[in-house]
Parts: C-alpha cells; sequence; structure tokens
C-alpha cells in the first residue's frame, strides 16, 4: 500500500512528462484529463461558435435551453444519441461502421504529445511533431472510407475533394513545420529536436516566439500554416468536403445520429489539435509573455495572477447578466442557473489565486489561452468569407503556399546556417 | 413596316390594333419564312413569348402567337396564326434559340407540336401526363388520376 | 439565317475529352431537394470529376396551374393570384396584372395612385434584389450577408405590413389605382428607410465587393455575352449585366416612370460578379427613384372610375413590366365576359433559367450553384 | 522508457501483419484490400517503434499510411468497383507465387536458424533519445550520394508519371 502512494507520490516531484518518467498511474491520469477536457472544449466550442457567429451576424443564437442557451450542445447532444442510427442498404456496412471511429481515434491520438505545459503532456516523444502529423494524416483515411462507403454520389465527391485538399495542404504544411523545426538547431549543439517539448524549450532559450524569428521568415512560415491548418481542418473558407449549398454535406451526407456525431466530434478536435501544433510551433507554446524580458518575482506574481482574474472576469459576466435577466418567474431557474454557474466560474478563479496552484497550472491556462484565439479565428473566417472554388484551393495550395514554403524554407536554413557560422566560425 | 410585308406576302398578312399595340394576323403557310424576315431583315432579335389560345367551336381552333421585341425599333410586334387541331407547326428555335422552353409549354400545355424543335416533350407537367391542361375542354377542377394514383399513390389531389 | 446558326452552334455540346483513367461519366442529380436549388429546381448534371459537360433542368414540381385559374376566375379576383408567381416581388406581379387589365378597359390609374405604385414597387425591387443578394452569397458560401440583407428586408415589409397588412403577397394595388390610402406618416416611414438603408448597401458591399475570394469565386464565372442573352431572351439584369442598355423602365415607360431620373446600371463582362454589382448599382437607382417619388407625391383620388363588375371589351393585350428579374409579361384576351378567356404570364425566371446550360457548360460543379444563384430566378414563378 | 511485456505485442504485431496480408490477396473488394494493407502497414511502424526506431516509424505512417495508401484508395474509387470484382482475379499466376513466396520463406527460416553465425553476436545498444539525429547525420554525411541519388529516381519517376498520364503539357 504504501509503496503504491509513494509509487503515486514520487512522480510528483518529477520535471518530466509522465509518459517519459515511465509512472503508467499518471499517464492514465493524464489520458483521462485530456480526454475529457477536450470533450468539454469541444461542447464549449460548439455553444461558442454558435454565439459568437450568431452576434456576428445580428442575431442572438440560441438562447432557450438554459440560460443564454448555455446548455444547447448537451441538448444537441442528447437529441443525435437519440436519433436514429441509419446505415444505408447498398452501403458497405463494415466500412461504413468504421469510419468514423477512425477518424475520432485519429483526432484524439495526436493529443498524446500536446505539451499543456512542461511536464503537462501525457508523454514527450522524440519524433512528437511527426507524430502529430502522421496520426492526423490518418483522418483522410476515415473520411474517405465514409464517403467510400456510403455508396452515394455526394459523399463520394466530397470524400474524394476532402482527401485530395488534406494531402495536398498537407505538403505546405510540412514545409512550414520544417522551417520551425530548422529553428530549434540554433544552439550551442547545432542539433535541432522534433520533440513538442524540445520544440517550446528552444524558443524558451533563445528569448524568442519562432514567429518573430528571422524576422519576416517566422511570420510567412507561421502564415503558411494558419491558412494550411484550416484547410486541413476542412472549414470555411476551405470547407469544400462538406460545403452544403453544393455537396448537401458532403461525405458524412449519409451519417446520422451518434455517427453524425463522431465527425463532428472529430472535427473540432482536429481543430483544437492543429491549433496546439500552431502555438507549440510559433507561439512559444505555455511560454507566458515575455518570460525573458519581464522576469523576476514581481513579475512571476503578477503573471500568476492572470488565470484567476481571467475566471473572475468570466464570473462577473455571469453576473452582470444574471441582474440582466428579465424579473419574470419563468425566467426564475434560467437566472438562479446563471447565477450558479458564475459562483462556479468565480470559485474556480480563487482557487487558481494559490500559489501552489497557479504555479502548477499556468501554463494550461497560456496554452489555451493561445488555441482558444485560434478557435476565435476559425469562427471568425467561417463569418466573413466565402468559400473557396475546388480548383482554386488547389491553386492556392500547390501555386502559392508550396513556393512560398520551399523558399521560406531555403532562406531559413541558409540564415540560420550562417548565424552558426558566425557563433562557431 | 407592314406595308413592305403585305407587298412580299400579299394577301396572308393582316395587320391590326387593339388598345395602341399591333399585332398581324397571318396564314399558317407563311409561318417560318415570315419569322425568318422579321428576325433577320427587321431586327426583330428577341422572341419575348410564344402562346397559344384555345377556341373550341373555331374551325381552325388554336391562335398561335409569336411576342416578338427589336432592340434597335424599340418595338414590339404580334404574330398570330390559326391552325386546326393535330396540325403541326415549325419551330422557332433556330430563329431564336429562347424559344426552346417556350414551345415545350405550348406543346404541354396545349397540345401543338413544333417541328425540328431538339426536344419535344412536357415541361411543366410530368412526362405521361394525359391531356392538355390549357384547352378549353379541359375543366379546372380535371386531373389525370391514373397517373396520380401510381405516381402518387392517393386517389386525388382534388 | 446564318447569325441564329452562330447563335446556336455554340449551343451544341462539344464532344469530351476522353477522360483520365477511363473514369466513367457521373451524373448527379441536383434537387429538387438541394440546399442551392432555390426551391424545388431539379438539375441533372453530367460530370466528368467536377466539370460540367452538360446539365438539364427538370421543372415543374410547383405547377399549380395558374393561367388556367386565370380563366376561371374574374378579373378582380384573379388580382391576388398574380402575388403567388414571384412570391419576393409580389407587387411587381400586381403591377403588370393591373396594368394589363387597365390597359384592357382603357382607363388609367390617377397620378397619386402611380406614385404610390412606384413607391411600392420599388421596395419591393430593393426586397428582392435584397434576398437575392443574402441567398446567392449564402450559396457561395459567405453566411453572414443573409442576415444583414434579412434585416434590411425586414423595414420594407413592415412598411408593406403598415400599408395594406401583408407582407410578402401583399395584394397592394386594385385595377385602376389603388384600394387603400397611405397611412398617416407613409412617406416620413419611406424616407427613414431610404436614410436607413443607403449605408447599409455600403455595409454589404464592404462584405464582398472587394472580397478577394467573393471576387475569385465570381469573376469569369457563368460568363454570358449580350449577343446569346438576347438570342436566349434573357432579361433583367442578367441582360445588363452583359452590356445591353435595356431597361422597359426606360425603353417603353410604364406606371409614370418616365417622370424619375435615374440611370440603368450595365456591366461589361456578363460575369457573376457584374451581376452582382449591377443588382447592387440597381439597388442604389431605386433609392434614387423613391426619393423622387416621395418628394412629388400629388394629392388627388388613388382610384379610377372603373366600373364595380369589369367587363372588358373583346380584345387582345400584352403588356410588360420591368420586373427585378427581367421582362414581366401578361398576355390577356378577353371575350366581353367577367371572366379572362386567357391569361398568359411571360415570367422572367422561366426564361432566363433556359440560361444556365450555356452558362456553366465547361464549368465546375461549385460554379453550377453560383449561376443558379446569379440567375435570381423563382421556381414560384418558374413553374407558375 | 523500458519496454513492457515485449514479446506479447511483438506476436501481438506480426499476427496483425500477418492476417492484414492474408486478407490483402484474398479480398475480392480492392478496397477492403487496401484497408487491410494500411492495417499491415501500421502494425509494421508498430514494430519499428519497438525496434527503438521512432523515425522510420513516424514516416512510415505520414508517407504509407497517410500518403501513399490514400493516392490509392483515391484511385480504385475512381475507376469502377463494380466492374473489377467481376473481372477475373489476378490468381493464373498462383505456380510462380507460391514457388516465390516458398523460396522467400526458406531464406527467412534459414537466415532465422543459421544468424547467429552470420550476424555480430553483440546487440546494439538502444538510442531511442538520438535516433532521429543519428539517421540525420547518416543520411546527410555518410550516405549523402546515395540519398540524392534516391531523390533523383524519384524526381525522375514524378516526371515520367505526369508525363505518361498529360498527353497536353
Amino acid at each position: 500500500m504504501n509503496s503504491i502512494v509513494q509509487y503515486i507520490q514520487s512522480y510528483l516531484a518529477s520535471d518530466k512528462t509522465p509518459g517519459a518518467a515511465g509512472n503508467m498511474f499518471w499517464a492514465l491520469v493524464y489520458i483521462m484529463l485530456v480526454f475529457v477536457g477536450l470533450s468539454v472544449a469541444v461542447i464549449a466550442m460548439n455553444w461558442l461558435e454558435r454565439k459568437i457567429l450568431a452576434h456576428m451576424q445580428v442575431r442572438l443564437g440560441p438562447m432557450r435551453v438554459g440560460p443564454h442557451g448555455l446548455l444547447q450542445p448537451i441538448a444537441d447532444a442528447i437529441k443525435l444519441l437519440l436519433k436514429e442510427d441509419i446505415i444505408p442498404a447498398e452501403a458497405d456496412g463494415l466500412i461504413f461502421w468504421m469510419a468514423p471511429f477512425i477518424v475520432v481515434l485519429a483526432a484524439f491520438t495526436v493529443f498524446v504529445v500536446v505539451p499543456f505545459g512542461p511536464t503537462h503532456a501525457i508523454t514527450d516523444m522524440n519524433i512528437g511533431i511527426l507524430f502529430m502529423l502522421g496520426v492526423s494524416s490518418l483522418s483522410v483515411l476515415g473520411i474517405v472510407m465514409a464517403g467510400w462507403a456510403s455508396n452515394s454520389h455526394y459523399p463520394l465527391i466530397g470524400a474524394l475533394r476532402s482527401s485530395a485538399q488534406m494531402v495536398s495542404y498537407e505538403v505546405a504544411m510540412g514545409l512550414a513545420v520544417v522551417s520551425a523545426i530548422l529553428m530549434t538547431s540554433l544552439n550551442a549543439t547545432g542539433t535541432g529536436t522534433l520533440s513538442m517539448i524540445g520544440i517550446v524549450q528552444a524558443q524558451q532559450a533563445q528569448g524568442e516566439w519562432f514567429i518573430f524569428k528571422f524576422f519576416p521568415l517566422g511570420l510567412i512560415a507561421f502564415f503558411i500554416f494558419a491558412v494550411a491548418m484550416v484547410a486541413e481542418t476542412n472549414r470555411a473558407p476551405f470547407d469544400l468536403a462538406e460545403a452544403e449549398s453544393e455537396l448537401t454535406a458532403g461525405f458524412h451526407t449519409e451519417y446520422s445520429g451518434f455517427r453524425w456525431s463522431l465527425f463532428f466530434l472529430a472535427e473540432y478536435s482536429a481543430m483544437i489539435a492543429v491549433s496546439s501544433i500552431a502555438v507549440t510551433l510559433w507561439l512559444g507554446g505555455w511560454l507566458r509573455p515575455f518570460p525573458n524580458l519581464l522576469s523576476g518575482g514581481i513579475w512571476e506574481l503578477v503573471f500568476s495572477f492572470f488565470p484567476g482574474v481571467t475566471f473572475l472576469f468570466f464570473a462577473a459576466i455571469c453576473f452582470y447578466n444574471t441582474v440582466r435577466m428579465p424579473k419574470h418567474p419563468l425566467f426564475r431557474i434560467q437566472t438562479i442557473g446563471l447565477a450558479a454557474f458564475g459562483v462556479v466560474l468565480a470559485l474556480i478563479g480563487l482557487v487558481l489565486f494559490i500559489p501552489a496552484v497557479s504555479m502548477r497550472v499556468q501554463d494550461i491556462f497560456w496554452f489555451a489561452t493561445k488555441v482558444a484565439a485560434f478557435m476565435y479565428l476559425y469562427i471568425w473566417y467561417r463569418g466573413t468569407f466565402p468559400r473557396y472554388r475546388f480548383d482554386q484551393l488547389m491553386q492556392m495550395g500547390w501555386k502559392v503556399l508550396l513556393p512560398m514554403g520551399l523558399g521560406v524554407l531555403i532562406l531559413t536554413a541558409s540564415v540560420a546556417l550562417l548565424q552558426q557560422k558566425l557563433w562557431h566560425p | 413596316m407592314i406595308a413592305k410585308l403585305k407587298g412580299s406576302y400579299g394577301s396572308g398578312i393582316q395587320a391590326l390594333t387593339y388598345a395602341g399595340q399591333n399585332y398581324i394576323l397571318v396564314d399558317r403557310s407563311l409561318i417560318p419564312d415570315l419569322l425568318h424576315v422579321l428576325r433577320n431583315e427587321e431586327q426583330f432579335d428577341y422572341c419575348v413569348d410564344i402562346t397559344a389560345v384555345h377556341y373550341p367551336n373555331r374551325d381552325k381552333p388554336f391562335d398561335v402567337l409569336w411576342v416578338l421585341y427589336s432592340f434597335a425599333r424599340n418595338e414590339r410586334i404580334r404574330v398570330t396564326t390559326q391552325i386546326s387541331d393535330g396540325e403541326t407547326l415549325p419551330s422557332s428555335v433556330p430563329i431564336w434559340p429562347g424559344a426552346n422552353w417556350l414551345e415545350r409549354e405550348v406543346y404541354d400545355m396545349f397540345g401543338i407540336k413544333f417541328d425540328g424543335h431538339p426536344d419535344m416533350k412536357r415541361i411543366l407537367l410530368p412526362d405521361g401526363w394525359k391531356g392538355h391542361p390549357l384547352r378549353k375542354d379541359y375543366p379546372i377542377l380535371q386531373q389525370d388520376t391514373e397517373w396520380v394514383q401510381i405516381n402518387l399513390g392517393i386517389e386525388s389531389g382534388q | 439565317m446564318t447569325e441564329s446558326d452562330s447563335a446556336l452552334s455554340h449551343l451544341d455540346l462539344e464532344t469530351p475529352e476522353k477522360p483520365f483513367l477511363d473514369a466513367n461519366e457521373l451524373v448527379i442529380n441536383m434537387g429538387p431537394q438541394h440546399p442551392a436549388t432555390h426551391g424545388v429546381l431539379r438539375v441533372i448534371l453530367r460530370l466528368d470529376g467536377e466539370k460540367v459537360l452538360g446539365l438539364e433542368c427538370v421543372i415543374g414540381y410547383l405547377h399549380r396551374g395558374v393561367e388556367k385559374i386565370g380563366e376561371h376566375r374574374t378579373y378582380t379576383m384573379f388580382n391576388p393570384y398574380v402575388d403567388r408567381m414571384d412570391y419576393v416581388a409580389a407587387v411587381s406581379n400586381g403591377l403588370g396584372y393591373c396594368e394589363t387589365i387597365e390597359k384592357l378597359l382603357n382607363v388609367e390609374a390617377p397620378p397619386r395612385a402611380q406614385y404610390v405604385r412606384v413607391i411600392l414597387t420599388e421596395l419591393n425591387r430593393i426586397a428582392s434584389h435584397q434576398l437575392w443578394l443574402g441567398t446567392h452569397a449564402l450559396d457561395i458560401g459567405a453566411i453572414t450577408p443573409l442576415f444583414y440583407t434579412f434585416r434590411d428586408r425586414e423595414e420594407i415589409l413592415k412598411i408593406y405590413e403598415k400599408y395594406c397588412g401583408a407582407r410578402l403577397t401583399t395584394h397592394a394595388f386594385r385595377i385602376g389605382g389603388l384600394q387603400y390610402e397611405t397611412y398617416a406618416g407613409f412617406e416620413q416611414d419611406v424616407r427613414n428607410f431610404l436614410n436607413f438603408f443607403l449605408p447599409k448597401i455600403d455595409e454589404y458591399e464592404e462584405l464582398l465587393t472587394t472580397n478577394r475570394i467573393w471576387v475569385e469565386r465570381t469573376r469569369n464565372v457563368g460568363i454570358i455575352s449580350g449577343k446569346d442573352c438576347i438570342a436566349l431572351g434573357v432579361t433583367g439584369p442578367v441582360l445588363r449585366a452583359s452590356g445591353v442598355k435595356w431597361d422597359l423602365r426606360k425603353a417603353q415607360p410604364y406606371a409614370n416612370y418616365k417622370n424619375f431620373d435615374f440611370d440603368i446600371p450595365i456591366g461589361q463582362n456578363g460575369d457573376t460578379y457584374d451581376r452582382y454589382l449591377v443588382r447592387v448599382a440597381e439597388m442604389r437607382q431605386s433609392v434614387r427613384i423613391i426619393e423622387q417619388a416621395v418628394e412629388a407625391i400629388p394629392e388627388g383620388p388613388i382610384m379610377a372610375k372603373v366600373p364595380k363588375v369589369i367587363k372588358p371589351a373583346v380584345g387582345e393585350v400584352y403588356h410588360s413590366i420591368e420586373a427585378p428579374k427581367g421582362e414581366l409579361g401578361y398576355f390577356v384576351v378577353s371575350d366581353g365576359s367577367t371572366q379572362p378567356y386567357r391569361v398568359r404570364v411571360r415570367p422572367p425566371s422561366f426564361v432566363n433559367l433556359q440560361a444556365l446550360d450555356k452558362m456553366c457548360r465547361g464549368q465546375l460543379v461549385a460554379d453550377v450553384i453560383a449561376v443558379i444563384g446569379t440567375l435570381d430566378i423563382v421556381l414560384g414563378e418558374v413553374d407558375r | 522508457m523500458a519496454p513492457v511485456a515485449t514479446p506479447f505485442f511483438f506476436y501481438l504485431l506480426s499476427g496483425i501483419m500477418l492476417i492484414g496480408g492474408i486478407l490483402v490477396i484474398t479480398r475480392k473488394n480492392p478496397v477492403h484490400s487496401a484497408l487491410a494493407l494500411i492495417v499491415t502497414l501500421l502494425a509494421q511502424a508498430s514494430i519499428y517503434l519497438m525496434l527503438y526506431a521512432p523515425f522510420v516509424a513516424g514516416v512510415q505512417i505520414i508517407l504509407y499510411a497517410g500518403g501513399i495508401m490514400v493516392l490509392f484508395l483515391f484511385v480504385i474509387m475512381l475507376v469502377s468497383i463494380d466492374r473489377s470484382i467481376k473481372e477475373r482475379q489476378f490468381n493464373s499466376q498462383w505456380v510462380v507465387g507460391i514457388i516465390a513466396a516458398t523460396a522467400l520463406g526458406g531464406l527467412f527460416i534459414a537466415a532465422f536458424t543459421k544468424g547467429d553465425k552470420i550476424f555480430p553476436e553483440h546487440v546494439l545498444p538502444m538510442v531511442e533519445n538520438d535516433n532521429t539525429q543519428n539517421i540525420a547525420t547518416l543520411l546527410y554525411g555518410q550516405y549523402m550520394f546515395a540519398f540524392e541519388i534516391a531523390s533523383l529516381l524519384l524526381l525522375v519517376a514524378i516526371i515520367g508519371a505526369v508525363v505518361m498520364a498529360k498527353k497536353r503539357i
């Protein structure tokens, strides 16, 4: 008994990820945490997308289920789970059945290496970024299978479109990633790293986010990645695979109920996954703003307040809206619900002010904030842009992003080589 | 213009005016030639409409009429001809490609066939529908009960 | 003859190139239940990959026999039916019908009625173009303009509701003039709307006109030349975007359009982008017309001397107006009874839809959607 | 991290690979065959991982499972499936196939039984952490020439494919 407790406690003192430390128990705990956190994030994202998009479009969005529609995603989830699960008669049953699972599997597995903090990752792999790209490229398989197995024209065209699109943009994406990885090799040993944690540590060591490195080379690489990642996740303005005005719903036209919701889940977790790659490679991962410039005890203290203050701010918004709720008996439950939600947020915020907690959780907060900014960008795109046409999309991928990526890669390599030669003549 | 046409076609053409609108009543035999002339020499390059009217008690029960417009003259003209039931007309699709659907609609509604039309079939009603609804002997409540029963699986829509 | 032949020859299907990998030609059935076919249009597409080899429209799913109904209703009773054809521009339909019957009766609506008619019809044109813009942008993937245009269209519908109680199928006009005097504050409402609306057009344009993706999706898509337009009988903004400066309001003025000063916006290339620009410019011109009309609106009677039972003399009349979608014509034959002997409607959407095949050939599937949108068809009018 | 239950995972993965391989050649539907091949490739990638070659495993997943097999499926879907099912399978050369398989199997068995004498005795140090760096050093150092030749070959293949597929350029 004692040894088990010791085994569990031993990790807390370690500065490695549970995977690297070889601690099975904490690895499992982390897997559960990531899984639950991701599911909550997808649910929150669902609500936020509808709400933000609605306000961009001068309407209110969900307002009925719960205060300000807060419970809408849950209602939707229940609806989807209770819906009839239809498999078309002419469909290839086994493949039709497997496809959504492969997509979800690929979308969730990548989070094994996502570094939410120096110790907050399930494991740190030597080939971390390669693993992420590789596994996320497997989701194409699921989409192709879904489109083909439906045995219907619209899904087939949707699947062909999305797989062609994803395979094409992976090339540009890979080049952008390589140019960021090249930047990690600017240290005394001259060797870079593919490890996600190593990449962030390299940015810390060099005192610069890679987006600002070799200005404007890092910025261009980041831009290429930012465009390619939207295409990679089949989101507006690159959502041709599910362009509802053309192909009704693309590859998941024939899916319904639970299976459809799996595609939905996969889409959003894939969005979070690619955003976390971008954050890790260019935006300093878990690093707080100005870790070197504004260092020292006081600044550490100030920045450690941020997570708590953010949650208190959200709680304040909740309370403000509680006060503004219509004073009508029908709204009583909603008002109480909103107040309770605010209280929960405020409590979380207060807990985050405890120094021990805030030190441990700060990294996750900064990482999540950066990812959330990307998520907002995704919604913003969707509200603003029309949809690209397929040939224009391909043209953009192969004739604009790919040459740009190659150019940036070559320039980055040259500059990096030059700098190394100057350092070690 | 009318005088010129009369000169070349003689008694086959009758020029009429009602409510300030010109229209010409022409013999069936003149139809393809006259339309060609109107299109190419008189610059009536826009075929506004083709339609028909059914007069069941007449000898030749159908009035078929072309509403034409000339951009150059800013002028509208109606060409009307009378045909008997079962008689066909030459298609004007070679003259105005836009006549395609208009002629199909006339066929659909009146059962007047146009020779040389690229795709002479029903347009608004389903293929296989019996009867031509805009004929006067087709009452307003009548429908193709057989078609409705086979295709919609109900006794009658009315 | 030769000229018309050439007009036909490029409508013929070119022999398709032999497709790569011996892939079968794909036949896709778009509609009648499809999100982007604006109702119940069914388009059968023949595709080589994503390239359109040819298409065929199947219409008639919304056929209600409006022309047959017309023969069995009195002139007055048929008036509300025409609103149901192009239901997004019901007022224009009503104007065309009332003017046709007035012509048959040889009466003219009094000046005050004419002015109110012009105001309401032009408001309707704006509403129709707004609805078109929103749905067209939605087809191309921009969802936000839809909500903006619907928000502003609401203001027009409010004016209608205040004037005649209905919002969509208004039945606003009567044969010989108007039934209702305008409500108190009508002019002020219209003026308020114009002041509210002009900046909103800029807002739409800000979202789309210079949007790179919008321009790429619409420029050089669905090109149709002015010559082809005329050959196919295409009218309205589509014709004007192809560079033909022709608008019935100017060419053969009806109502009292000759009293107003406005321009006919035209395009050069006849592509989807030009059609978009033309329609947006038309909204501005409509605003101009309404501004003039609302300032000059005279006092006086609103109804001409029309008998209680309308029995026109024997005769036939074709009259057409510039509806938001193109030339809307009515051909009415009277046999001297209280019911029209024959009512023929020349629907602009029906004739314009013929150009779809010509405009889509050789383009991609995504362009078909854009072109269906840009033709601005209403299936209620196509099928009648 | 120390390896856990190595033999168990080895046999599990080899079993998956074998079953996948058999499915590839027995399925009538080419899409099913392609999917079985993907399973085989993924199992193989996992075996690379067990051999402390994470980079090779990652590349295997990205290139074969994620890239090439997707293109395979793409082509299979474009070509009408119904027709290819009806067509007789390519099983007329089964005699040759069995001979080749037996020869290969014999080679493997020989290598397994006589392996002690052929291959050096000592076990190479397992270098998980520097694996990628080592591959890079080898590829761009010792084997630079071979590497570049291989990429040139691929370039020629790409151009050749484009020329063959597209008559007008």
